[in-house]
């Protein structure tokens, strides 16, 4: 019945925390704790035999240092209010090996993740699309996406081209 | 009557006497079948409002009494698709073969004492074995549309119809000891002057009613074409007036069988005052309200427990009543 | 001479040309005016809840809007039965070729309610950019009256049926035959 | 079962696939289930949704935090009003916003209506998928009694959007206590109606007794919150685990089963029902007076900036944890907003559980958990 505290303290030890690339602070959790990509799986594994289980996966398409994305895990518990947060730092390209084997819910927060974002999960059973049709090429959720291909279903085909709204630019750089 | 058989005699004049009978009768029940649905489509729907807190159709015709005939006309309107994967004869056949059973049936029922024309021997075993063929019917639709929905539900109900048939027979029958005669009118002069049968057999009568229950596949025993599952069941691709024949076999049915569990145990036309066929409709439409307030007050039964309902109690209960009841009328005859 | 059909989902002008050769040469109005009459006041919908007015619908079908004193409770599942579609809830873009199927499996005396902004014009979830979503019924189906809401209140939808009943009575057709 | 059909993949002859299609009377919505059946038996399941995605999460991110407003509610459009405070709460929590005394019990009021309105519209859709017509309309009628005394207060029956930054919109009117406890003795009276032709029912229990049986590893591995975990006699429950908001200061306990099958979720639920009357009653006492929304509060007047940061903030929700993160850039926008929906866990457990079923359990269970779609598919 480890606590959040034991729970840190076990994956330091391990050695399987990774120096933070930004100073972001994360508020509402426990614990949060930068773990390598390498010893996700490890650390998942810790979680889940403390009685930890797996509540969310939040994926940020992170623009300022130099363009990676950062993967949020929180894992929860059922008798304390303590939630530990797992935060992955990846290059856009580099995959980040899958939680499905570890925790059921996994497969489909990773699937999305893979289909709004584009990471990439090595070990996982099925990446394939999970909310957006079967044919959809584009990443809706990349800062880089601004508008769908053009299709019947908006003006974009009908409506002269709208001039591109300034607000959408002026967030980029937050 | 008089009347009738006055336009009999000038009838019998043209083709003949026995034809003029079958004409006449044949068209005299088709008529009142026809608007026994009508009427009983509305009662289903004003009932059903008026049991959840509604008041039902109200629109057309003073307090919504003509909404049915609005719905017939405009099932009649309707375009009547044809599927192109469907079996195309079988799918045809299966809405005009579902209703035909039921009309032979009712006029196996005797209406009145002396002048009704069901005076058959076996009459009852008649009825037993067409009652059978609907489900013939209804699998034809269910497999020629080419729905798995439709499979489905055609597969659920031939189950279950073969399962029900068998109580609602041992029920009959038990009737049939008592009255040594499967002649429907002479079971009812039996039950002329002495007490009605649903007292000599309240098991039989619970019985057949829960047997009819599931024969004209009304909750809770829907399951051919459950909605919540099977979307629309066997008449899953049907639409336009071909709908509408499911629609009218269904109320036929419920029609008939009620007359037939009031020939049988409420004593058919006997009642004091009215004329003998008045007296057979009011108890067969009393059955027929009951079986529309049990149809929206219980959940449906699944399919393995249905059938289990069936064979594991039922049938055993049936058949000790018809043991009993052997052994009382040997006793007292 | 056989009316040709072409092959294929026939454009605007070739369905109103198929319209009038196919126009019957002996207008029964008297038939025809009873026939929508029994139409109008026996709209049987299919039950089609996409998202949030479908609760809104089921709302006018419970006690206290009741949708039966129109003769318009009976909610057919299978859309062969139905003769009116309710668009209920926001048509996401994954969903339109769907509604598509179910609007063309439908038979023919048939028609639409948009109800909400969802289905009127993509209501909330219109913005530049927006990737998830078909903007309105109309860019892939004929819809007779259009319910504006988010959702609307039972009695909108309640006085959109009303709307359309009139609509069906006097036989009239708005909006593109697609 | 009018999609597009996949391309036919080689499968054994003695198993067909089945789709449970978008547009299914159960489905509670747009969810397709293909499902592979052996005669009547299910051999898999494979839930395919996105059929109700509309993209909320986009639009956060090119949405100031008061304009995103109205989206939460219609996530989850039978707990509206828990999603909207939840947006706010999430909101005042990362920027330090005060909320005034009165302004917070009357979260509680309109929350706890809210998920008595969202258990009674389940019941009454619980029993249509297993075939009873009526029970539907009764529930409801008891729903528009409910919906009727929120649209007083907040303006809206299904899609709230009363909650502002620092409070409510507008106050309760002095009546409202009042008509809040007759619609409470209403309720009441209809419990004992509800147990005897329901739970006494011989259909009702055979059909939910024993099905869709879920077990703690499961609910563990999958994250499942809510009714569905209580009724495998797991007490999680955010109004006590984490308390928010005035939560701590009532009375209530957290009703729980061991079963884990339908009927326990049935159960746990009209339990559930009773304590949030409860919950209603004493904070309907201890309504304090006072002003409804804080003056530093009225940030939709001025452009709300939060400072960096990212944060999680979970909420009960009548199907279980709601959990808002917001990345935090400290512009006037969210960077990045995510929305953890329970029905999203409690659906992936299906395919788990559901195998060897008949197809009138497989309505039955999915029935017996409660999901939203659109809230599932964002």
């Amino acid at each position: 019945m480890a606590a959040p505290a034991e729970l840190a303290l076990l994956l330091e030890q391990r050695g399987w925390t990774a120096q933070p690339p930004t100073e972001h602070p994360m508020s509402g959790v426990s614990e949060s704790r930068w773990i390598a990509p390498a010893h996700l799986v490890a650390a998942a594994e810790a979680a889940k035999a403390a009685g930890y289980f797996y509540e969310s996966l939040t994926c940020v398409d992170r623009l300022d240092p130099h363009g990676a994305f950062e993967l949020v895990i929180t894992f929860a518990r059922w008798d304390a209010p303590a939630r530990v947060a797992y935060r992955v730092w990846t290059p856009k390209d580099a995959p980040v090996p899958s939680l499905a084997g570890v925790f059921g819910i996994a497969e489909w927060n990773e699937r999305e993740a893979w289909e709004l974002f584009g990471v990439g999960f090595s070990g996982h059973p099925k990446l394939r699309w999970l909310l957006l049709p079967d044919d959809t090429e584009f990443r809706p959720l990349l800062k880089s996406f601004t508008a769908p291909p053009p299709s019947n279903y908006d003006d974009s085909l009908t409506a002269p081209a709208a001039p591109q709204d300034e607000r959408t630019d002026s967030h980029t750089h937050g | 009557m008089t009347l009738l058989a006055a336009l009999r005699g000038r009838l019998a004049g043209f083709v003949g006497d026995f034809l003029a009978t079958w004409l006449l009768g044949a068209v005299l029940i088709m008529a009142f079948l026809a608007f026994n649905v009508l009427f009983l489509v509305l009662a289903e729907r004003k009932l059903a409002g008026h049991f959840q807190r509604r008041v039902g159709p109200m629109e057309v015709g003073p307090h919504g009494s003509l909404q049915s005939i609005a719905d017939m006309v405009k099932l009649l309107g309707k375009q009547i698709l044809t599927p192109v994967a469907t079996d195309r004869f079988v799918y045809l056949l299966a809405p005009l073969l579902i209703f035909l059973p039921t009309l032979c049936v009712a006029s196996l029922i005797p209406l009145a004492g002396a002048e009704a024309f069901a005076n058959q021997p076996y009459g009852l075993l008649v009825i037993v074995a067409l009652s059978g063929v609907t489900v013939l019917s209804i699998f034809m639709a269910g497999w020629s549309s080419n729905n798995k929905y439709s499979v489905l539900g055609a597969m659920r109900s031939v189950a279950q119809v073969i399962a029900y048939e068998i109580p609602v027979l041992l029920a009959a029958l038990s009737v049939v000891m008592i009255a040594q005669t499967t002649n429907l009118r002479q079971i009812v002069e039996a039950q002329h002057n002495t007490v009605w049968y649903v007292l000599v057999q309240p098991v039989a009568a619970i019985l057949f009613f829960i047997g009819i229950t599931a024969e004209t596949n009304r909750a809770p025993f829907d399951i051919p074409e459950a909605e919540s599952e099977l979307v629309g069941g066997f008449h899953t691709e049907y639409s336009g007036m071909r709908f509408a024949m499911f629609f009218f076999a269904e109320y036929t049915n419920m029609l008939v069988l009620a007359a037939l569990g009031a020939t049988l145990f409420l004593g058919g036309w006997l009642g004091p005052w009215l004329p003998g066929p008045v007296w057979l409709l009011i108890k067969s439409y009393a059955v027929i309200f009951v079986l529309i307030w049990v149809r929206w007050t219980y959940p449906r039964l699944r399919f393995d427990q249905l059938m289990s309902f069936a064979w594991k109690v039922l049938i055993p209960v049936a058949l000790v009543n018809l043991v009993v009841t052997a052994v009382l009328v040997h006793g007292i005859g | 001479m056989g009316v040709v059909v072409p092959a294929g989902r026939p454009s605007d002008q070739e369905l109103e040309r198929l319209a009038a050769d196919a126009a019957p040469f002996v207008r029964l109005a008297m038939v025809e005016d009873v026939l929508n009459l029994c139409r109008a006041n026996s709209l049987w919908p299919i039950t089609f809840g996409l998202a949030c007015c479908a609760i809104e619908m089921m709302a006018t079908g419970m006690a206290k809007y009741d949708l039966a004193r129109f003769g318009a409770e009976v909610f057919r599942p299978s859309p062969r039965q139905a003769d009116l579609m309710i668009l209920a809830g926001t048509i996401s873009r994954k969903m339109a070729p769907v509604v598509q199927t179910l609007w063309d499996q439908m038979p023919e005396p048939k028609w639409s309610i948009a109800m909400g902004g969802c289905t009127i014009s993509g209501g909330p979830f219109k913005y530049p950019g927006e990737y998830a979503i078909a903007e309105g019924a109309e860019k892939f189906m004929r819809v007779d009256v259009h319910v504006p809401g988010c959702p609307p209140r039972p009695e909108a939808l309640l006085a959109g049926i009303l709307t359309l009943e009139e609509k069906i009575k006097q036989g009239r057709r708005f909006g593109r035959t697609r | 079962m009018s999609a597009p059909t996949p391309t036919p993949t080689a499968e054994p002859l003695d198993t067909y696939t089945l789709n449970m299609g978008p547009q299914h009377p159960s489905t509670h919505g747009v969810l397709r289930l293909v499902l592979t059946l052996r005669g009547e038996k299910l051999v898999h399941v494979d839930p395919v949704i996105g059929y109700g995605h509309r993209g909320h999460e986009k639009m956060a991110e090119n949405r100031t935090y008061a304009q995103f407003l109205p989206n939460n509610s219609r996530q989850d459009y039978l707990a509206g009003v828990i999603y909207n405070f939840a947006w706010c709460e999430a909101v005042e929590k990362l920027g330090q916003i005060p909320v005034p005394e009165r302004a917070l019990v009357a979260r509680v009021i309109l929350a706890e209506f809210n998920r008595l309105a969202s258990h009674l519209m389940w019941i009454g859709a619980f029993l249509l998928d297993l075939g009873g017509w009526t029970p539907q309309l009764y529930t409801w009628d008891d729903r528009e009694a409910i919906l009727f005394l929120l649209e007083s207060v907040t303006g809206s029956r299904l899609t709230y959007c009363t909650g502002r930054f620092g409070g409510l919109s507008r106050d309760l009117d002095p009546d409202f206590p009042r008509r809040a406890r007759e619609v409470l003795k209403k309720l009441k009276d209809r419990w004992q109606e509800y147990e005897d032709l329901v739970e006494t029912n011989v259909i009702f229990i055979e059909r939910s007794r024993g099905i869709g049986v879920f077990s703690r590893e499961q609910c563990q591995s999958y994250g499942v919150t809510g009714p569905s975990l209580r009724a495998v006699g797991v007490p999680y429950d955010i109004r006590k685990v984490e308390p928010y908001g005035a939560y701590p200061r009532f009375q209530f306990d957290i009703p729980t089963r061991t079963e884990g099958d339908a009927f326990a979720r049935y159960w746990v639920r009209v339990q559930e029902m009773k304590q949030s009357v409860r919950i209603i009653e004493q904070a309907l006492e201890q309504l304090p007076d006072g002003p409804i929304i804080h003056e530093k509060g009225l940030g939709s007047k001025k452009r709300l900036k939060l400072p960096v940061g990212t944060q999680y903030y979970a909420v009960e929700s009548p199907r279980g944890q709601y959990g808002i993160v917001i990345v935090s850039e400290g512009g006037t926008e969210p960077y990045r907003a995510k929305f953890r929906t329970p029905s999203y866990a409690n659906l992936a457990l299906l395919p788990d559980v559901l195998p060897g079923y008949m197809m009138a359990d497989i309505v039955a269970v999915l029935g017996s958990i409660d999901v939203i779609i659109p809230e599932i598919d964002r």
